[in-house]
C-alpha cells in the first residue's frame, strides 16, 4: 500500500539528515558538530543500503508518503540514477566532514565560533536537500528541494564572511532565484494541463501542445541558470573560487548535480518526445562550455579560479548525452546514459578532491597563485597526489571514472554517427591535460626562496586522497557493476 | 457581466501597480508600488475564490516582504547617485524577451485544456479521516505533508543562513541592530497597545485554519509582527541567538512534524500518515508547534543577523 | 435598512476618494498625512457602519468594528511617525 | 472560463514586468523587488489554474492553492536572504549594485562615494 519493500529507507534518507540539522541547530556548540558527523556516517550507510537493495531487486524502490498515491500524494522513488548520486553525495559529504574536523573545530557562540556553527548545521542540511532532490518524484517538492539547495549553497560559500564573497553570492542568488521562479512557472502550466506534477504519472502522458512546450522551455532555462551552463556560467567561477575549500568542494561537486538530475528527469520522463533540435542546442552549449571553460582555466593565475573554470567545462560534458540518447539507437543510448551518469558521479568525487587538495596546498605554501605553488609536493605530497589523480579523471585518462564516462560518451557519439561530439570530448581532454599539467608541474617545482611550505594535518590529507582514489576506483569497476545507473532508466523513444 | 466591472479594473490595477513599481524614480516609490501590487493581488486572490492564499499574500507576500525591503532600503538608501541603468541595447533585449515570455504565457494559459483537470474531488474524498474542514489545510497537512515539512525546515535553514552572515565580532548576540528607544513616542505607544490584541488575533487565525480560511503561516506571521514591534520601538530586546530556547522555538515546528511523521510508521503504517481518530489532534499539535516556529523564525528573519554592540 | 447601508458605504467611498485625491494633490507631507488619515478613518468608519446591518452574527459585527479600531490605531501611529520624521528633517537637532 | 481572463492576462503581464525588472535594472534592491513582482505573477498563474479546476462543489482546486502558500513562504525566505546579503555587501564595501567596477574596499558603514 505504501510502496515497495525497502521503501521506508527512502524516508529515512531524508528524515535522518533533516532531523540532524534541526538538532544540531538547537544544541549548538560541540554537540552540533558531533550530531552532524554522526548523522553523515549513518547516512552513508543508509544510502549504501538503498543502492544495495536497488541492485538486488533490479528495479526502483518506491514509497508513497502518508499512504496517499499520486496524483494527490507525493511519491519517493530511488532508481539507479538517484541511488548512484546519493552514494556519491554521501561519500563527498563524509570526506568534507572529516576535513572539517580540523578546519572548523570549535562551534561556539563567542567570537570565532560562527563559521564552525554554520558549517556543522549546513552539512546535514545539504544532505537532506540532496536527498529530496534525488528521491522526490513530484515537480513541486523538487522546487522546494532546489530552494533548500540554493540556501545551503549560499551560506556555505559565505562561510569566510569575506566582503568580495557577498557580491559573488548575491549574483549567484539572483541567478538561482530567477531560475527557480521560471521553473515554478513551468510547474503551474503543467498542473493546469494535466492536474498532477508527479513525474511517474506525467511520463508518457504529456502532449506536445503550447502549455507543455512553454513549460518545458521555462523549466529548462531555469535549471540551466542554476547549473551555470555556458553562457549563463559567469556567476560560478567567482562564487566557487572565493568560497572556503570545503564549501567549494560541495558546491562544485554536489550542488550543481541536484539541478542536473532534475533536468534529466524533466527531459526524459516528463516532456513529450523532447525536440531533437533542443537536445542538440543543449549539447552545443555543453560543447562550448567544455572548450571555453578549459581554455579560460588554462589562463588562470589563481589555483582555485582554475579549478572553478574546470567545473564549468566538466558540467559541459553532462550535456553531450542529450542528443546521443535521442538518436534512436538503444545500445548507444544506453551507453550515453551510463556515460552521463558516470561523468556526474566521477566529477563529484574528483572535483571535491581537487578543491580540498587545493585548499591544503594553499594553506601549506601560503600562496594561491599557480606560480607560487613550488615546494607543495614536498610539504603536502598526498594533497598534490590527490589533485593529480583527480586531474586524470577530469582529463579522461585510464584508469579513472572520468575515463570510462568519456569513453562511453565517445563510443555513443561514434555509434550514432554524431562524430563531431567526439572531437569536442578529445579536445576537452587535451586542454584539461594542459591545465592539470600546469598545476602539477608548479607544485613539483622547488619552493620559492625565503618561503617554507608547512606540512598539513594528516587527517585532512587522508580524506582528500581517499576521495581521489575512489574517483579512480570507479574506473576499475567492471561495466556490469555500472548497471546500477540503468535501473529505472527511462525508455527512450526514437 | 457585472463581475467584469470588478475584475477588469482589478486586473488593470494589478498591471498598473506593477508597472509603477518598475517606473518609480525613487527606491521608496518602488517599494510603495510593490505594496500596492501586493494589496491588489490580495483582492485578486479573493476573486479567484482562494481566501487562504489571500490571507497569506496579504500577511507574508505584501506586508512582511515590504517591511524587510523597506527596512533594508532605509538602512542603505540608493546611494548618493542613483546607479546608472544598463546599456540601452541590454534593456531593449530584456524588454523584448520579457514581452515574448508574457505573450507566450498568456497564450499558453488560454490553450490549457477545458474541462480543466482538477484534484478537488480527490481532496474531498480523502479529507474525511483528517477531521479537517478546510480542504487547503488538508492538502498542506496530509496529502502533501512533505512539502509543508520541508517548507518549515526551509524557514529554519533561512534563519541559520542569515545568522551565519553576521559580522564575526557580533556573533552570539541578539538578532538585528539596536533600535533607539523613545519611551513616550507613538511607536512605543503602539508597541504597548497592539500586541495584546494582535496576539489574540494571530492565535485565532492559526486556530480557525483547520476549518476556515487561515492557518499557521498566516497566524504565525501576525504573531511575528507583534513580537518584532517592541524590538523596533526599543522597548524590549530579542533573546540572544546563543539562547537555546530561542533556537528551540524556531526549530520546534519541523521537529514536532518530523517526530509525528516518524511515529506514523508505528501508529498508522507509514511516514506522515495519521492514525484514524487521532488525526485531528495530531495535526493540531503540529500546527501549534509550527505557529510558534513560524512566528519565531519570521521575527528573526525580519530582524536580520546579530549586529548589536552590547546587550542593553 | 439595506438602503441605509448602501448610503453609508457610498459616503465612505467618497471620503476614500477625497483622501486619495488629497494625498496626490496636496503639496507638503503634513497636509497629505492630514488628508489621508482624516478621510480614510472616516471613510472606513462609514463603510463599516454600512456593512454592520449585513453582518450575519454578533461575532461578525464585532470583527468589523475591530477592523475599524485597528486601522484607526495603525493609521494614527503611522501619521504621528511620519509627522515627527518630517519635523526631524526640517529642523535637525543642534 | 471567461471569468479568469482578466486575471490570466494580469498575471502574464506581471511576469513580463518582473522579468524585465530583474534583467534590466542595476540596483540590487530593485532587482529583489522585481523578483517579488515576478513571484506575484507566477503565483497568480497557479491561482488561475486553481480557479479553472473548480469541481466537486469547491470553488477552486485546493492543491495549487496549497502550493502557492508553500511557495509564498519560500519566496519570503529567499527575499530575506537576498536582502541580508545586500545589506552586508553595502556595509562591507558600500556597493549597491553588482557592477564589477563598484568601489572595492571603503570602510564599513560609510556610504559609497560613487555607487555605480
Amino acid at each position: 500500500m505504501t510502496g515497495t519493500p525497502g521503501g521506508p529507507l527512502l524516508v529515512l534518507a531524508i528524515a535522518l539528515p533533516l532531523g540532524a540539522t534541526l538538532i544540531a541547530f538547537v544544541l549548538g556548540g560541540q554537540a552540533a558538530a558531533r550530531v552532524a558527523r554522526g548523522s553523515l556516517w549513518l547516512w552513508l550507510m543508509l544510502v549504501a543500503a538503498i543502492a544495495a537493495v536497488v541492485i538486488a531487486r533490479g528495479e526502483p524502490l518506491t514509497y508513497l508518503l502518508g499512504g496517499f498515491a499520486p496524483p494527490l500524494g507525493i511519491a519517493l522513488v530511488a532508481d539507479g540514477l538517484a541511488s548512484a548520486m546519493l552514494l556519491a553525495a554521501a561519500i563527498v559529504l563524509v570526506a568534507t566532514a572529516l576535513f572539517g574536523r580540523i578546519a572548523y573545530p570549535e562551534p561556539s557562540w563567542v567570537k570565532g565560533g560562527r563559521a564552525a556553527f554554520a558549517y556543522w548545521c549546513l552539512l546535514p542540511a545539504l544532505a537532506a536537500s540532496l536527498a529530496v532532490a534525488f528521491l522526490a518524484r513530484d515537480l513541486f517538492s523538487l522546487f522546494v528541494a532546489l530552494e533548500m539547495l540554493t540556501f545551503t549553497a549560499l551560506a556555505l560559500a559565505c562561510l569566510d564572511g569575506r566582503p568580495s564573497q557577498f557580491k559573488a553570492e548575491l549574483r549567484y542568488l539572483l541567478f538561482a532565484l530567477l531560475g527557480s521562479v521560471l521553473y515554478l512557472l513551468g510547474c503551474a502550466l503543467l498542473y493546469g494541463a494535466y492536474g498532477t506534477l508527479d513525474i511517474g504519472l506525467l511520463a508518457g502522458k504529456t502532449r506536445a501542445d503550447a502549455p507543455t512546450r512553454l513549460a518545458g522551455a521555462l523549466m529548462t532555462a531555469g535549471l540551466l541558470a542554476k547549473m551555470a551552463v555556458f553562457p549563463l556560467h559567469l556567476w560560478l567561477p567567482p562564487a566557487h573560487a572565493g568560497a572556503p575549500p570545503a564549501a567549494s568542494a560541495l558546491l562544485s561537486g554536489l550542488v550543481v548535480k541536484g539541478a542536473f538530475v532534475l533536468l534529466v528527469r524533466l527531459w526524459f520522463s516528463v516532456l513529450p518526445g523532447p525536440p531533437v533540435a533542443g537536445a542538440e542546442l543543449l549539447a552545443s552549449l555543453g560543447a562550448a562550455a567544455i572548450l571555453v571553460g578549459s581554455v579560460v582555466a588554462l589562463r588562470q593565475e589563481r589555483l582555485k579560479a582554475l579549478i572553478a573554470y574546470s567545473t564549468v567545462a566538466q558540467i559541459g560534458y553532462l550535456f553531450l548525452m542529450f542528443p546521443l540518447l535521442m538518436a534512436g539507437d538503444a545500445e548507444a543510448g544506453s551507453r550515453a546514459w551510463m556515460g552521463g551518469m558516470l561523468q556526474a558521479v566521477s566529477h563529484a568525487l574528483a572535483k571535491a578532491a581537487m578543491f580540498l587538495g587545493a585548499g591544503l596546498i594553499v594553506q601549506s605554501v601560503g600562496d594561491d597563485r599557480v606560480a607560487g605553488l613550488g615546494g607543495a609536493a614536498r610539504a603536502a605530497p598526498f594533497a598534490v597526489l590527490a589533485i593529480g589523480i583527480g586531474g586524470l579523471s577530469l582529463m579522461g585518462v585510464p584508469p579513472s571514472g572520468g575515463f570510462t564516462a568519456k569513453w562511453l560518451l565517445l563510443r555513443a557519439s561514434v555509434d550514432t554517427g554524431q562524430w563531431w561530439w567526439s572531437l569536442v570530448i578529445l579536445a576537452g581532454g587535451l586542454l584539461t591535460g594542459g591545465y592539470v599539467y600546469r598545476l602539477i608541474a608548479a607544485a613539483l617545482g622547488p619552493a620559492a626562496p625565503g618561503t617554507a611550505p608547512r606540512a598539513v594535518p594528516r587527517l585532512q590529507e587522508g580524506s582528500v586522497l581517499g576521495l581521489a582514489l575512489l574517483s579512480m576506483l570507479l574506473g576499475l569497476l567492471p561495466l556490469s557493476m555500472l548497471g546500477l545507473a540503468r535501473i529505472g532508466q527511462p525508455i527512450m523513444l526514437p | 457581466m457585472t463581475a467584469w466591472l470588478l475584475d477588469l479594473p482589478l486586473a488593470l490595477g494589478l498591471f498598473g501597480a506593477g508597472a509603477a513599481t518598475l517606473a518609480a524614480r525613487s527606491l521608496f516609490g518602488a517599494v510603495l508600488g510593490f505594496i500596492s501590487t501586493g494589496l491588489i493581488a490580495t483582492l485578486v486572490w479573493v476573486r479567484l475564490e482562494a481566501p487562504d492564499v489571500a490571507l497569506t499574500e496579504a500577511v507574508i507576500g505584501a506586508a512582511a516582504t515590504s517591511v524587510i525591503i523597506l527596512y533594508v532600503a532605509s538602512r542603505i538608501g540608493a546611494g548618493p547617485v542613483p546607479p546608472a541603468p544598463p546599456a540601452i541595447a541590454l534593456r531593449l533585449l530584456a524588454a523584448i524577451l520579457s514581452a515574448l515570455v508574457a505573450g507566450l504565457l498568456a497564450f499558453a494559459i488560454f490553450s490549457l485544456p477545458a474541462p480543466a483537470p482538477s484534484l478537488a474531488g480527490a481532496v474531498l474524498e480523502m479529507i474525511g479521516p483528517t477531521g479537517l474542514g478546510n480542504p487547503v489545510t488538508a492538502v498542506l497537512m496530509a496529502h502533501r505533508a512533505l512539502d509543508t515539512l520541508l517548507e518549515s525546515a526551509v524557514l529554519v535553514f533561512a534563519v541559520f543562513v542569515i545568522w551565519s552572515m553576521a559580522p564575526e565580532r557580533r556573533w552570539g548576540r541578539a538578532p538585528g541592530p539596536a533600535f533607539v528607544a523613545e519611551p513616550h513616542g507613538p511607536l512605543a505607544f503602539l508597541a504597548r497597545v497592539l500586541p495584546p490584541i494582535g496576539i489574540v488575533i494571530g492565535i485565532y487565525i492559526a486556530w480557525v485554519g483547520a476549518d476556515a480560511p487561515g492557518g499557521k503561516f498566516q497566524g504565525g506571521a501576525v504573531l511575528a509582527a507583534m513580537w518584532v514591534l517592541p524590538w523596533i520601538a526599543g522597548l524590549t530586546a530579542p533573546p540572544r541567538i546563543s539562547d537555546m530556547r530561542l533556537r528551540l522555538a524556531i526549530a520546534a515546528g519541523p521537529l514536532v512534524f518530523l517526530i509525528v511523521g516518524l511515529a506514523g510508521f508505528a501508529l498508522a503504517g507509514g511516514f506522515l500518515a495519521y492514525p484514524p481518530g487521532l488525526a485531528k489532534s495530531l495535526i493540531l499539535l503540529i500546527e501549534t508547534a509550527m505557529t510558534l516556529s513560524v512566528a519565531a523564525a519570521l521575527a528573526c528573519m525580519i530582524a536580520g543577523p546579530p549586529e548589536r554592540r552590547a546587550q542593553p | 435598512m439595506s438602503l441605509f447601508g448602501a448610503a453609508c458605504v457610498l459616503a465612505g467611498a467618497f471620503f476614500f476618494i477625497a483622501g486619495t485625491v488629497g494625498l496626490l494633490r496636496f503639496g507638503d507631507t503634513l497636509s497629505r498625512v492630514h488628508a489621508l488619515t482624516k478621510a480614510d478613518n472616516l471613510g472606513l468608519g462609514l463603510i463599516v457602519l454600512g456593512l454592520l446591518p449585513f453582518a450575519g452574527s454578533l461575532a461578525e459585527a464585532i470583527k468589523l468594528l475591530l477592523i475599524w479600531a485597528l486601522v484607526l490605531l495603525g493609521g494614527t501611529t503611522a501619521a504621528q511617525l511620519v509627522a515627527s520624521a518630517v519635523r526631524r528633517d526640517q529642523d535637525p537637532p543642534q | 472560463m471567461t471569468g479568469i481572463t482578466p486575471f490570466a492576462l494580469g498575471a502574464a503581464g506581471l511576469v513580463g514586468l518582473g522579468l524585465y525588472g530583474m534583467l534590466a535594472q542595476s540596483s540590487v534592491l530593485r532587482k529583489v523587488i522585481a523578483f517579488n513582482l515576478l513571484g506575484v505573477g507566477v503565483f497568480l498563474v497557479f491561482g488561475v489554474v486553481a480557479r479553472r479546476g473548480a469541481a466537486a462543489g469547491l470553488p477552486a482546486d485546493p492543491v495549487p492553492q496549497a502550493m502557492v502558500i508553500t511557495g509564498l513562504v519560500v519566496a519570503f525566505a529567499a527575499t530575506a536572504l537576498a536582502l541580508v546579503l545586500t545589506l552586508r555587501l553595502h556595509q562591507t564595501t558600500g556597493a549597491v549594485t553588482l557592477a564589477e567596477d563598484a568601489p572595492a574596499e571603503t570602510p564599513p558603514a560609510k556610504p559609497a562615494t560613487d555607487a555605480a
